[in-house]
Order: structure tokens, then C-alpha cells, then sequence
């Protein structure tokens, strides 16, 4: 009866401590490639030639679809994780989408701004409410807002982690949503062109930025959530070593 | 029937409060849970009738009639520290309410609303609205609920509090009565309850910080 | 270069909201890792870390 | 479980007066509207589903998150949580209580409101039965926010929060259905089809969630 | 006093991030209007006063029928009521307590919402003005149904019948300034001074009506 | 100082509770009110308290110091069965806002918060929301509240409801300590407090219908 069976079935599975030793070692790397890849993608991003009929704004698109897709992709790890954190109870879980969620919102206003400044030329408006794309997307930006909120309103981390997991489960109903809206309605917003069953049907001049581009922000996300991530595991440290101190302190006294 | 129950450890916010409790009770036996304030009596009761989930360990129920073994929860009756009844309704729909929403086929020991409420000595006021009962009376009344639906398992968290010596006896032999029809109660109390083969728990409080998984 | 304006606000945005980000990511951690070393300083460490102290919590179990 | 349904209905007759709330309410947004639109009587009708719709959604967001804050005040839920009836069915038996105590009287005032805004009766109408059909879906959805408010110390706005995006598709079919009904070349059926199956889905996901989000937000 | 007041803001603030989640709220009501009303930017910066109005109004509602609830289920209220500061003035500091925590974020992030909804300069002026006039005024009243409903176990339709047809002339004439100031001919005094002599009004018919009653609730 | 009642009776609904009850209390003196459920323990509090308006009857207090007579609920403090903490904000949020809501002009027999909590023993938990406290640690805090704002007389409802044996002492001699300071103690209970020279007032509860009205 040395140690609970729960600590024991936490230290099977990567345990906290690991992790944290995962990203020490993992982060730079990432970083360093994640430096060189923007580099790369910004010099393609300003040679490559601009498009006969959008101009150079086609430029925008090295930044607006990246976001746009990390701000899906984004939701899409929280989801996960938020079954990790239901079915298996695995701390990191909790961890892993509550250190998400900003992130998700900050990708999700960087595809709106962008998004508006592209629009302003090609539609001739910033912002339309008819649009079923842009309007998801602003729902979706809503809901990471609603899940920080929440994250901050619960005291008990993990209880928090359990609740939001639940209201993110529900809203992942919007991915979809987003992703197929310009399908099912019509609408003013690109079809998709990269992410088709039958292969991309854009321009590979476009497209080689694009991909560098995109590469280049998908582990940008990967090293800022695995730092998040870290803070949030030193956080709990912190406050589960100031609670034993205060009990040790309180138990003292009682002695 | 036989309630078990196998290493329970539970946590509050940070803190195991305790770990590896273990325990069986057949029919007609009793736990009574004694220790200080916030010790943790009300944690593991809750742990018991399935509210919260025991950090490790699990707490089954074995029934002579059926084959695989049941939830707890399902077998049992939990009066905690709050009353569960409504004060916009009167004491005698509340306690229908009960009575329906508990009730399962074949059930013929459980009381009618009019005799439970004679049970706990308050036969008189039940057309009253619940807000209206003093501290004692709402007690006695969410009591009675108890007995309205017969569960084997009777699981009470502090059930004298506020209560007046006369209801003291009266609940006593309400429990007693309910050990010798094969019911089995576990009892979180600070004042002795008069109950003689009870087993007693004490519980201690503070097992250790979670600490370790961080 | 036609619509500059758009073009360079937008990875403007996008570098500003980045550099957010990234320096919210590091002053956190700074700060979580300070809290860390004062806890250290006052004498507190990780039970994990020092499995040799005897735990307190131990054979409290009921 | 007929019991939990009748108590419910009964409790939110008496004591929260949520029916007369609402449709108090759902009065005062359509009232005000015609200040800003003029005295465009036209162009009130047409914009009139949209309102009206608005309202009801607005009207069903008052008193949603205190669905299970109640019962866990006095400790009801506990009781509610123990019980083998599968959680998801009592929490279906709370939602429909709730609809017949605060989504109904809103379709069945609708009418009224319609009136107000010079509605035609196919309007009128096509708005009632798009009401009837929708509002159903706000109450599901709206159990996972409450389910979720459970676990806040004040739920209240944070549940309206994070209910409306999801509201927000019930909402664009609904009114789409109702205009689809006046104006003729746009066919009524397919986005009614739509709304019906959102309810649908809601039906089962809203109750699953909310379910889910009672167990998980146990202490 | 300050200590009330300050612990009711905290209180606000704490459960759930209170100013965020106000403005997060009336962000996603105004946000749904356009799903509704659809894309027309005229018609939308037309009905744009008028619907921030709803929204602030919607969300004075939510929550403000439990400003003295909370505080007699936990029994503070009775400790209050038994202090010698006059009891109006602790109802006053709780309506200003709970203006602050829910009443001044709104009228702060109105501007927002104007561009929302496309509407220009002196509408959006216009209307965040008026709202910082009107809002005290559905506190006032609000505390009114609050105190009521503590008196009354069944209070429940008694509340929405003294709350809501208070408010709505409140509505009206903070919905009608704000729309004078913008459209020509209409003198926008006229109505906003309306709009003022009722805030005042009920700044001392609210405390005093509300004491009243939870003087007479006592039990 | 004294606290006098005169031939107060009170009504709950159309029941007469209690007639004619009349006592004076001088400092260092305390009274113990017992009875069995139901019969108008905590509505003579209240009344007491100023929170219920007796049907007949006044309560005053004199003060050595003013001339006239005060309300006797501004003198008071009020400990019911509720514990007026809010569960959202700490242990110590809520012990400061009442000392400075009660707080009066030169005060100086009040204990600090820090000091209050030590006093019934939980000074270590001070920082926890109050919500995260078991039942008989949020009673100890709500006690704790009486000491932070110095007022004459007290008045407890069941203040040792769901407290364990040792929390009872504490309370005990807190209660004797003020009423050795000269302060006025009126209890409800059903478990004997141990104080020695309490005078004792047994409430039986429905004292008539007030049916002469009609
Ligand atoms: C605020 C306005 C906008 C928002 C919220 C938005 C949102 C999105 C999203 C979420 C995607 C990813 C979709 C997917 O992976 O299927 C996307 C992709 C894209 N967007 Fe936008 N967008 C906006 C404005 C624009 C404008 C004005 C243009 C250009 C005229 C544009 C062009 C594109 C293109 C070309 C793609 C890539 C489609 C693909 O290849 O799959 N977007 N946008
Ligand atoms: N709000 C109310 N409205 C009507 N009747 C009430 C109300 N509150 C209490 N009563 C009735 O008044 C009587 C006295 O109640 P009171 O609370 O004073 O009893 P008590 O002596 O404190 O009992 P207990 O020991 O149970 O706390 C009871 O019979 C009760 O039914
Ligand atoms: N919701 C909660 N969140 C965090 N900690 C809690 C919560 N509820 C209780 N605790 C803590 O758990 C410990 C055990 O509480 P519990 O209610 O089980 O005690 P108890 O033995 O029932 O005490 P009492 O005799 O006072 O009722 C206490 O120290 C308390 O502070
Ligand atoms: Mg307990
Ligand atoms: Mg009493």
C-alpha cells in the first residue's frame, strides 16, 4: 500500500515528468525548423509571380489558409484530447486542450483579419453576414473564447478540464460545418482547391509556398502548444506544492 | 446481499483525503463513520452511492436474486446534507414525487406518502409547503423519503443533525427496524446513534497530496 | 505592387499576433519556472524528486 | 419518470414563472422593432420571421441555465444521478418539462406576434409550425449548457455563450423555412427538412452531452 | 458599504469572468441577428440600435432576478437586513454593485457592436449614450422583481409581471433617442430627457420599492 | 445592558407559535431556548433578531452608554441555520467582508480574520473557497464570523449542529469567554452547550390559532 493504485497507473502511461523532459529536448529542434521553414516560405511567399486575376493579393493566401487550417486543425487536436481527458482520465489531456484553446483563438482571428483584408479588394467588403464560411468561422472563434472563459471560471483544474472537455465534444459539430460550408451552400468564399478527395487543382507556383507556408505554421502550433503545455504542467506543480505546504505548515501546528 | 467496497481512495481538488478503505457489510449490518470535521465521512459516502469517482477501488453490490452484480448506487438510498425537496411544493408532493420517480415493479415494502410522513411523527403538517417546515421537520421529512421506496442499502450523511431527542429515538428505530428486515445502513454520524452491532470506521482526513502526478 | 496595403497588413497582423503569442508562451513560463525556484528556496521539494524523506501521508490509510 | 415530468411542469408554472417570462419577453423584442425599422409596414412583414424567430431564441436563453441548478442546490440531482433509469432519459423527461413549461407558449403566442408585424397568414403560419419544430433544438442544446452551468459557481451568461453558436444553425433554418414559405420561388420543404433533422440530431446529441457533462461535473 | 459593494462586484467578476462573459454574450446575441434578418447591411444598421438595446436588455435580465436570492439562500441577507444602515442604501449599493459587474460592460462594448452592425458615428454614439443612461434603470426595476421574488416562494409570475412592463418604456425611449439622433427630423432631446427622468425615477422608486419588500419578507 | 423581551408572541401562517414570553438578560447572562422540533425555537430567535415581526409584544436594549433605546438587532449578531458565507469566495474574502460590513466606530475588542479562524481552528484552510469545506468546517467559519466584528449579544441558532466533539468545546468556551466579557448569549439547541449558569426557556410550540381576527 506504498503507493495508490493511481499513482501507479499514471507512471505507466507518459507521465507529466516525461513529458516535460520530451519538450526540453523536442523544442529547440522544433523551433529551429519551424525558423527556417518561415524563412524559406517568406522568400517564396514575396518571388513567386503574382496571380493574372487577384494581383498580389494572392499573396494574402500564404498566411490566410495556413491560419484557417490551424484554426481547424487546432480544434480538431482539442477534440482529441478531450476524449483523452473523458474516456482514459490522462492528466496530460487536460493539459493539452486547455493550453490549446488560446492558441486556436489567436489562428482563428488571424484567418478572420486575413480573411477581411483579402475580401475588402477581391469582394469589395470586409465582412458579409450572408456568408455561411465566414460566419462559422466566427461562431468557431466565439466557442474558443466560451472555452477560456470556462477554463477560468472552474477553480478545480481538473474538474474544469472534464466540463469543457464535454462542451468541446459538442461543438466540434462546427468543423464540419466550416469545412463543407462552401459546398453546401453557395457562396462567395473559395471551394476548396488543396484539400480535395482528387488532389489539389491550384497552380503549383501557389502552391509550393503555400505548403512551405503551411508546414512552416503547423509546427509553429506544435512547439507554442508544447511550451503552453509545459507552463501549464509547472502551474499545477506550483499549486500542488503550495497546498502540501500549506497542509504541512497547518499539520504542524495541529502537532 | 452484500455491499462491498475495495481500496477506495478518493481525491478533493489536490488532496487524496483517503486511501485503501475497504470494507463488506451483508444484510442486516451497519457502518457507522466517525472522525473530525472535514475527515472525509461525507467523501467516502459520497464515493460509495456512486456521486464521485473514487481515484481507485470500486464499491459493488451483490444481490441474492440476481446474477452479475449491480451498481451501488442502484440498490441505495442517499439522505446527504441537503434535503432534496423543493420548498415551492408541499411536503406531501414532494414526497410523491419521490415515491414515483423511486419506485420499481414489484415493491410491496415501501409506506405510503401518508404513512411515512406518520413515521417520522409529522402526519399532521404534510399539506404544508416544505419552505414552511422548521430546520428539525425538514429533516424528518426528507427522511421519510426513505421510506416511501424500499432500497437495501440506506446511506445517511449526518441524518440526526438538528434533530430533537424524541426524533433521534424515532430515526434510531426507524434504522433499526430497517437492519432487521435485512436493509443495510452506513451512517456518517457525530453523535452516537444507538445502534448496537454497528461496525465503526474512523476516518482520519488527509491521506497525502496528488502532488505526484504533476 | 497593387493592394500593397492589404498584403502588408495582413502579414503584419500575422506577425504581431505570432509575437503575442510567443511572448505569452515565454513570460508564462518564466514566471511559473520564478515560482518554482522560490518554492525550492523555501525549503519545499517534489516528493518524486527526494524519494527518500519519509512521507507523511504514509500508513494513514483507514 | 411521468412523476419528474409533472413536477417539473409544475414547478416552472409556479415558481419560476418561465411561460409568462418568456413570452413577456418575446413581446418586448418585437415591440421595439418597429421603432428602428419605421413605419415601413412592408418592410416590417418581411423581416417579420426573422423576428420573431429571434425573439423565441432570445425568450428560450432566459431561465435555461438554472435547468439543473435547482435540483442540484437542494440535492435533487444527487438523488437523480443514482438512479438506473438511464441518465440521458431523465435528462430528456427535464428537457421536454422544460419546453412545455417555456418553448410552447412562445409558438403558441407567436401568432400574436405575427399579427403585430403584419404578417399574411401563410406567414403566420409557416412561422408557428417552423417555431414548433425548431424550439425543441434550442431546449436540447441549451441542456448541455445548463449541464455544463452546473459545474460553474453562476453559470447564467457562460451558458448563453456557449449555446448560441450552436443555436445559430436551428436559427438560419428556421427563418429560411418561414421565408421559403412566403416568397415563391425558394420551395419550403427542403430547409424545413433541415430543421427537422437538426431537431433530430440535437434530440439525441443534446441529451448525451448534457449527460455526460452531469457526471463529469459531480463533487 | 464599500466592502458590500465590493464584494458584489468580486462576486460578479469572479463566477464566470462576469465583464468578459457580458460582452462575450451580447456579442454572440448581436451576432445572431444577421443569421436571422440576413445580409442586408441597410436593413441591419437600420434595426442596429434597437437590437443592442435588446441584447443589453436580455442581458440585465439574465441573472438580475437572483441579485437577493443568493444572498437570503445562504442567509446573508438576513444578517444584512439587520444592520443600522438604512436598508435602502444597502439595496442602492447592490443595484450599483450589480451595474458595475454587468450593466457597465455593456454600455462599454456597445461600440463594438455598432460596427457589427455596420451602423455609423452618431448612431453608435447615440445609442452607447443612451445606454449608459438607460441601463441604471433596468437595474432599478430589476431589483424591484428581485426583492419580490425573495418575499414570495411563489413569486415567480408576480416578478416578470413587475419587471418587464416597467422595462419596456425604458426600451422604448432609449430605443427612440437613440434612433432621433440619427434620423433628421425627430429632436433627439425630447426623448432622451425622458429616458433620464425615468433612470432617476426609479433610482429612488427601485431601492425604496425593493426594501419595502424585503422588509416585508421577512420570515 | 440589558436585552428585554415583553410579552412577545408570534404567528407563523395562522398559528399562534408562542404567547407571552417575557425575560430580561443582563451582561453575563445567557439563555438556552429548548424544545422539540417545530416548536418556535428559531422564530423567538428571530423575532429576537428583528428579522420577524412579532404579533404582540417589543424587544429593546438598553445600552449603558446611549440614552434612548436601540433596536436590539443592531446590537445582535444573528447565527442561523444558514451560514451567510458564499461558497464562490474564499474562507478569508468572506470573514473580511464581514468584519468590515460590521464593523463600527472605535472597536477594539474585535479579532482580526486571520485570528477568528484560528480561534475555531481552521487557520491552516483559510485560503479555500468556502464551497470546498466539509459541513462542520463551514459551521466552525461561520462561528468564526461572530468574532471578527465585536457585538453584546448573540444569538445562535443550533450553532453546534454537524460539529464534531472537539469543535463543540471550542465553541463552548468561545460562548463562555464572551459572556465572561459581559456579552448576552440566547442559544436554540438540542445537545446541552455546558454552559453552568444558563437559564433555560422550553418552547412547546402552537400556542393557539389566530382565528379571533375573524
Ligand atoms: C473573413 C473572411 C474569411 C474567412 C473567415 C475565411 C476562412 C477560410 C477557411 C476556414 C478556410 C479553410 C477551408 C478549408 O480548408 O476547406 C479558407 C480557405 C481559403 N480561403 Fe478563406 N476566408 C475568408 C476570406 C477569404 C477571401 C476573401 C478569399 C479570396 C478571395 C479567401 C480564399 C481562400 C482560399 C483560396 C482558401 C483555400 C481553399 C482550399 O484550397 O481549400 N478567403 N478560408
Ligand atoms: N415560513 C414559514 N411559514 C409558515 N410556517 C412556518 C414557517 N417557518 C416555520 N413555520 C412553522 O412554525 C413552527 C415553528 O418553527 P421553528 O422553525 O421556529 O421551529 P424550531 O423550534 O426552530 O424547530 P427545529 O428544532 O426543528 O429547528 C413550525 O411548526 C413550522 O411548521
Ligand atoms: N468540493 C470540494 N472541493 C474540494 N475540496 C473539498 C470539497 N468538498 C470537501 N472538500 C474537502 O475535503 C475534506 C473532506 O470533506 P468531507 O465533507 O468529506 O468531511 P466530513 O468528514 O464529512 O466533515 P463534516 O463532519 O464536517 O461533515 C475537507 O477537508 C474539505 O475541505
Ligand atoms: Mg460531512
Ligand atoms: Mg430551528
Amino acid at each position: 500500500m506504498s503507493d495508490s493504485l493511481a499513482i501507479t497507473k499514471f507512471s505507466d502511461l507518459a507521465n507529466p515528468t516525461r513529458f516535460l523532459a520530451l519538450v526540453g529536448k523536442v523544442v529547440p529542434w522544433l523551433a529551429a525548423i519551424t525558423a527556417i521553414l518561415f524563412a524559406v516560405g517568406l522568400y517564396l511567399a514575396f518571388t513567386t509571380e503574382g496571380d493574372y486575376q487577384q494581383g498580389d493579393t494572392v499573396r494574402i493566401m500564404y498566411v490566410h489558409v495556413p491560419s484557417a487550417w490551424l484554426a481547424m486543425m487546432c480544434y480538431t487536436v482539442m477534440a482529441v484530447s478531450a476524449i483523452g481527458t473523458l474516456v482514459w482520465r490522462h492528466p496530460l489531456a487536460d493539459v493539452s486542450h486547455k493550453a490549446a484553446a488560446p492558441l486556436g483563438a489567436a489562428f482563428t482571428l488571424l484567418a478572420l483579419v486575413t480573411g477581411s483584408l483579402w475580401g475588402k479588394p477581391m469582394w469589395g467588403t470586409w465582412w458579409t453576414w450572408g456568408d455561411a464560411r465566414l460566419t462559422s468561422v466566427f461562431i468557431l472563434f466565439l466557442m474558443y473564447l466560451g472555452l477560456i472563459a470556462l477554463n477560468r471560471a472552474i477553480a478545480d483544474p481538473s474538474r474544469a478540464a472534464r466540463v469543457s472537455s464535454v462542451l468541446i465534444l459538442v461543438g466540434f459539430v462546427n468543423i464540419p460545418i466550416i469545412k463543407f460550408s462552401v459546398e453546401w451552400w453557395n457562396t462567395l468564399h473559395q471551394k476548396a482547391s488543396v484539400l480535395r478527395l482528387d488532389g489539389p487543382t491550384i497552380d503549383p507556383e501557389f502552391l509550393r509556398p503555400l505548403l512551405v507556408m503551411a508546414i512552416a505554421f503547423t509546427l509553429l502550433f506544435f512547439t507554442l502548444h508544447f511550451l503552453a503545455m509545459r507552463n501549464e504542467i509547472l502551474r499545477r506543480r506550483v499549486t500542488a506544492q503550495r497546498r502540501m505546504a500549506a497542509r504541512m505548515a497547518s499539520r504542524g501546528d495541529a502537532a | 446481499m452484500r455491499l462491498t467496497a475495495e481500496n477506495l481512495s478518493a481525491r478533493r481538488g489536490e488532496d487524496l483525503i483517503f486511501r485503501d478503505v475497504s470494507f463488506a457489510l451483508e444484510a442486516g449490518e451497519s457502518l457507522v463513520l466517525t472522525g473530525r470535521n472535514g475527515s472525509g465521512k461525507s467523501t467516502l459516502l459520497r464515493v460509495i452511492a456512486g456521486l464521485l469517482r473514487p481515484e481507485s477501488g470500486k464499491v459493488t453490490w451483490h444481490a441474492p436474486d440476481a446474477e452479475e452484480e449491480m451498481k451501488a448506487a442502484e440498490a441505495s438510498h442517499y439522505l446527504g446534507h441537503r434535503n432534496a425537496m423543493k420548498t415551492e411544493l408541499s411536503v406531501t408532493e414532494n414526497l410523491s414525487f419521490w415515491r414515483d420517480f423511486f419506485s420499481r415493479r414489484n415493491d410491496n415494502r415501501s409506506l405510503s406518502v401518508g404513512e411515512a410522513a406518520d413515521a417520522v411523527g409529522l402526519g399532521g403538517i404534510a399539506h404544508l409547503p416544505f419552505g414552511y417546515l422548521s430546520a428539525g421537520q425538514q429533516r424528518r421529512m426528507a427522511f421519510a423519503k426513505l421510506l416511501v421506496s424500499w432500497r437495501p442499502v440506506w446511506i445517511l450523511d449526518e441524518p440526526t443533525a438538528a434533530l430533537d431527542v424524541s426524533a433521534e429515538s424515532v430515526f434510531t428505530t426507524l434504522i433499526k427496524s430497517h437492519l432487521k428486515d435485512g436493509g443495510i445502513v452506513l451512517a456518517a454520524t457525530h453523535q452516537p446513534l444507538g445502534l448496537e452491532k454497528a461496525r465503526e470506521l474512523k476516518m482520519t482526513g488527509f491521506a497525502g497530496v496528488m502532488e505526484e502526478v504533476w | 505592387m497593387k493592394y500593397a496595403f492589404y498584403v502588408y497588413t495582413s502579414y503584419g497582423v500575422a506577425t504581431f499576433v505570432i509575437l503575442c503569442l510567443i511572448a505569452w508562451v515565454w513570460l508564462d513560463g518564466r514566471g511559473r519556472r520564478k515560482d518554482l525556484a522560490e518554492l525550492e528556496a523555501s525549503g519545499f521539494r517534489r516528493r518524486s524528486a527526494q524519494p527518500t524523506v519519509e512521507s507523511p501521508a504514509k500508513g494513514e490509510g483507514t | 419518470m411521468t412523476a419528474l415530468l409533472l413536477r417539473d411542469i409544475k414547478l416552472s408554472v409556479r415558481a419560476g414563472g418561465g411561460a409568462l417570462i418568456g413570452v413577456l419577453f418575446f413581446i418586448a423584442v418585437v415591440a421595439v422593432i418597429p421603432f428602428g425599422v419605421g413605419p415601413d409596414l412592408n418592410l416590417l412583414s418581411r423581416i417579420g420571421p426573422a423576428i420573431v424567430w429571434i425573439g423565441a431564441l432570445l425568450s428560450a436563453l432566459l431561465g435555461l441555465d438554472r435547468m439543473f441548478q435547482n435540483d442540484r442546490e437542494d440535492g435533487s440531482l444527487d438523488l437523480m444521478l443514482m438512479q438506473e433509469h438511464p441518465l440521458v432519459l431523465t435528462v430528456l423527461i427535464k428537457c421536454l418539462a422544460h419546453w412545455l413549461g417555456n418553448g410552447l407558449p412562445l409558438v403558441i403566442a407567436s401568432p400574436l406576434l405575427g399579427l403585430f408585424m403584419n404578417m399574411n397568414e401563410v406567414a403566420i403560419g409557416a412561422t408557428m409550425l417552423t417555431l414548433l419544430v425548431g424550439t425543441p433544438a434550442l431546449t436540447f442544446i441549451g441542456a448541455v449548457g445548463a449541464a455544463v452551468a452546473v459545474a460553474l459557481p453562476r453559470g447564467g451568461l457562460l451558458v448563453a455563450i456557449v449555446v448560441l453558436p450552436l443555436a445559430i444553425p436551428v436559427l438560419i433554418f428556421g427563418v429560411s423555412a418561414a421565408y421559403a414559405a412566403v416568397e415563391e420561388p425558394a420551395p419550403f420543404l427542403p430547409p424545413f427538412l433541415i430543421l427537422v433533422a437538426i431537431t433530430m440530431f440535437f434530440a439525441v446529441l443534446g441529451p448525451l452531452g448534457a449527460a455526460l457533462a452531469l457526471r463529469n461535473a459531480g463533487d
